[in-house]
């Protein structure tokens, strides 16, 4: 076996694991393999893997099948968006707002967009309110789709079958969202102050029609895989994370809900109309790895009962504040300021310093996946690596979103 | 402990007050962000008793942390922390400035753990040391990364694009 | 779709002959081989960022790469021979790209999805972006679009096969003007 | 009467020479069709795109063994179901008795080795 190439130093996150292992063998610990210089193998979970869903890397320490410690590296994704936001307009921002959480880019951009509005203390009109909530919910539930929709996959065979059958209603979420914006994916549809078009004619008989099968789409994923033996004992009692986790690690969006914590922004900051609609907080009691998939599949519900909601209330207006040719170069008052919003994933926000000039003097983005990733090595340690794939598919990551 | 959100109901002005009573010294400039924070400045060096008594204020414990964010204002270095009260569902945004040269500041991950990425972030972003971080390494950028490029007079090395 | 490929790499003959004899067919091996090459090709699970989840959803119903044979994405990079780069290099990704480019078992092609890949996109300007696969790889086909629809994912793959198929398999001998060191 | 002898047994070499040709063909096949460019970097082994930490060639748990050995009595047992399920309907009621002897042994031995804990890992 040729063993003489020159393998280039391993990094920093390595020879910290390496470190460690050291330390438990030497005190002793680690598995029965006497005489070994080291009793744990360590391996990289690497950025170009099945399981992590997007380039997160994970330095894992095992012993035969359990992992022992882990340790994230992040940063293959990193795309200098803070940065940029020095060197772009606040319009021109828009776009690159959209590929921070490329899964649910509306969100982001509603994020973003409130904060600006508050920066400069404006209000979008009613009907652009109303348009911004359903186009909001839409993109919570493909982004569900598409989180649920892999981490199934993950897991049993029958979950292969069910990231198809979510995939495929995605696409009518996306033909609906294409009708109104124009792109499938990234929309630069939000504008501060409204939005950029008005619903275009039928759009709203088409989207109530869709709305109408989506609970029966629904029951369909869940029949599937609810009562599926491998799905049950591969994910029930699996990374269960305590309500104390949630209050040091600043866990949000389906993960603290899971908890059983009511914390949906929707409901405990209320922003835009929310507070007209009427839905719940869907939560679950023992926040292992089935009670975020349970939450999950409860919050595409409620979304197909707000966007019903909205497509009944929906008022008659302009869609964008002042005239459609909007002055595309704001220069919002000096100050800063951050608003958190409810993405699929937990509070997004951003807080931006503006000092008067047209571009922000400093932006940064409060990512959720970046604060629920940090309890990886709590979470993971002590499974299995069959359990720990699973954990990380439920905590459902976005890397754009983490490396920023 | 079950978690509830916004028992304590006190409004706006209620809490400033407060917070500017319990800490006089520290805090400065208190004043209310409607409709839901607190921002604040504090005192570079007490930073970490200041925030270990917030974290313990009878009805206003803040107790989880949002985010950190370093922020270059120029002449000195920012870093903003933005931490989060359960009881009274509201927000509370500390301003610590630190002198350009000497860029250091206490750790607060004893305090608030999750401040511990937060902080590698804005060490590796802006170049804010944490005296006392477990584990301050790059988090984002390659481990050989030279400067910290949110610094307004980052400039762009060739050595930082080997692959250029 | 045959313009874009090099002379060099035409294969001038024609393809398939008929004898007197009705049951005889004659080619050659690099027809054969490279048509057999060009409707098999095992993509590479190579996703970094948005374009990822188009290359995805291409996968998938609606869209259905299966169609041009395309639909095993294999993980590792040993059982695959077309790497798709879908989304943003940065500094740190480079040199991973690098290593499984090398790792891949010849003959391999790159198709650099979106404009992230091929030339830096909406963050051309960043202070850790690659701007473009190709001053880390060799890119076969570039395909436009941030992220370009599955359609247009699905006419790159078209070109390249159409690359595919003009691939001699004949050693190249040391000194013939094909062997640019490649 | 040995030259019937002998062609029986012709069968059986024909049949293992043609299988051990076609193995070395297709292998020997693959060589000539694919260019081959091997680089220090092409055999280091995979990890994900990371350097490599540690050799391959390091000792691992002993657990896997019992795995390994388990799956190897399942798989004999399946390669012996094959060529009977061939020739079931010429063997009649005596054959199938026979085989699910067989296979209540082997599932048996399953049952002791789910008992004795082989199946857990930790």
């Amino acid at each position: 076996m040729p063993d003489h190439f020159a393998v280039p130093e391993p990094d920093e996150a390595v020879k910290l694991a390496l470190r460690r292992v050291r330390e438990t063998t030497a005190v002793g610990g680690g598995s029965d393999m006497e005489g070994l210089e080291f009793n744990e193998v360590v391996v990289n979970m690497g950025p170009q893997h099945p399981s992590t869903h997007g380039v997160l890397r994970l330095v894992v320490t095992l012993d035969g099948e359990l992992v022992k410690d882990v340790i994230p590296v992040i940063g293959y994704l990193h795309r200098c968006k803070e940065k940029l936001a020095e060197k772009r307009t606040y319009y021109q921002y828009i776009p690159i707002v959209d590929r921070t959480e490329y899964l649910a880019s509306m969100n982001c951009e509603w994020g973003y967009v409130m904060t600006v509005e508050k920066l400069m203390g404006i209000r979008p009109t009613r009907r652009a309110e109303f348009i911004r909530v359903i186009v909001g919910e839409l993109m919570r539930i493909a982004s569900h789709q598409v989180a649920v929709g892999t981490f199934v996959a993950d897991l049993s065979p029958l979950g292969t079958a069910m990231v198809f059958y979510m995939f495929r209603d995605r696409e009518l979420i996306l033909d609906l969202l294409e009708e109104v914006s124009g792109a499938r994916m990234m929309f630069n549809y939000l504008r501060f102050g409204g939005v950029r078009y008005d619903l275009p004619a039928g759009w709203v008989d088409k989207c109530r029609e869709l709305m109408k099968r989506m609970p029966k789409l629904i029951d369909e994923y869940e029949a599937l895989v609810d009562d599926n033996a491998i799905f049950l004992q591969r994910t029930q009692g699996k990374g269960v994370i305590t309500q104390q986790d949630i209050v040091d690690y600043g866990i949000t969006g389906p993960n603290a809900r899971a908890s059983g914590v009511p914390l949906d922004l929707r409901r405990t900051r209320p922003y835009s109309v929310y507070p007209e609609l009427d839905f719940e907080v869907c939560t679950a009691a023992h926040g292992d790895v089935f009670d975020r998939y349970r939450v999950r599949m409860d919050e595409m519900r409620e979304s197909v009962k707000i966007v019903e909601q909205c497509l009944d209330m929906l008022p008659r207006g302009r869609v964008q504040l002042g005239s459609l040719r909007a002055p595309y170069v704001i220069t919002p008052p000096p100050g800063s300021c951050y608003v958190g919003q409810e993405n699929p994933r937990g509070e997004y926000g951003t807080y931006i310093v503006s000092d008067g000039s047209r571009y922000p003097y400093r932006l940064k983005f409060r990512d959720p996946c970046f604060c629920n990733l940090q309890l990886f090595p709590k979470l993971l340690s002590g499974n299995k690596i069959a359990d720990a794939v699973a954990i990380s598919g439920s905590i459902d990551l976005v890397l754009g979103g983490i490396d920023r | 402990m079950t978690l509830e959100i916004g028992t304590v109901d006190l409004t706006m002005d209620e809490i400033a007050g407060r917070l500017a009573a319990a800490f006089p010294v520290e805090l400065s400039a208190v004043s209310v962000q409607e409709p839901d924070t607190v921002v604040a400045h504090l005192e570079r060096t007490r930073l970490k008793d200041v925030a270990r008594r917030l974290k313990e204020l009878p009805q206003l414990a803040y107790e989880t942390l949002n985010w950190i964010a370093g922020v270059d204002l120029g002449a000195q270095l920012e870093s903003v922390y933005h931490v989060y009260s359960w009881r009274t569902n509201t927000y509370l945004e500390l301003h610590v400035t630190v002198p350009r040269a000497k860029a250091e500041l206490d750790t607060v991950t004893d305090v608030w753990p999750a401040a511990d990425w937060h902080e590698r972030e804005a060490w590796d972003m802006m170049g804010i040391r944490y005296l006392g971080h477990p584990d301050l390494r790059r988090i984002l950028l390659k481990d050989d990364f030279v400067g910290h490029p949110l610094r307004k007079d980052y400039v762009d090395l060739a050595e930082n694009h080997p692959h250029a | 779709m045959s313009d874009m490929v090099p002379d060099r790499l035409k294969i001038g003959y024609p393809k398939l002959e008929k004898f007197q004899n009705p049951n005889v067919i004659t080619t050659t091996a690099d027809f054969v081989f490279s048509w057999a090459r060009s409707n098999s090709v095992f993509p590479f699970t190579y996703g970094l960022a948005c374009c990822a989840i188009e290359m995805l959803s291409s996968g998938f119903a609606r869209f259905d790469v299966a169609r041009y044979g395309m639909e095993v994405f294999r993980p590792t990079p040993r059982q695959c021979d077309l790497m798709i780069v879908a989304g943003t290099l940065n500094e740190k990704m480079a040199p991973v790209l690098k290593r499984l480019y090398d790792q891949m078992a010849e003959p391999k092609w790159v198709v650099s999805m979106g404009a992230c890949a091929t030339s830096g996109g909406p963050f051309y300007d960043g202070y850790n972006v690659v701007n473009g696969v190709d001053k880390v790889v060799p890119v076969d086909v570039y395909i436009p679009g941030c992220p370009p629809r599955p359609e247009a994912l699905f006419q790159g793959l078209l070109e390249l096969q159409g690359k595919i198929r003009q691939h001699s398999f004949a050693p190249v001998l040391p000194g013939a003007p094909e062997d640019a060191g490649s | 009467m040995t030259s019937e002898y002998l062609t029986n047994w012709l069968y059986v070499w024909a049949f293992i020479v043609s299988g051990a040709a076609l193995v070395v063909l297709i292998l020997l096949f693959s060589k000539v069709i694919n260019p081959q460019h091997l680089t220090p970097e092409k055999l280091s082994h995979y990890e994900c795109g990371i350097p490599p930490v540690g050799s391959p060639w390091a000792p691992f748990a002993v657990r896997y063994y019992v795995f390994a050995l388990l799956f190897l009595v399942f798989d004999v047992e399946a390669v012996f179901l094959f060529p009977w399920t061939l020739v079931f309907r010429t063997l009649g009621a005596a054959g199938f008795v026979e085989m699910v002897l067989f296979v209540l042994v082997l599932a048996w031995g399953l049952l002791y080795a789910w008992r004795k804990g082989a199946l857990e890992w930790a």
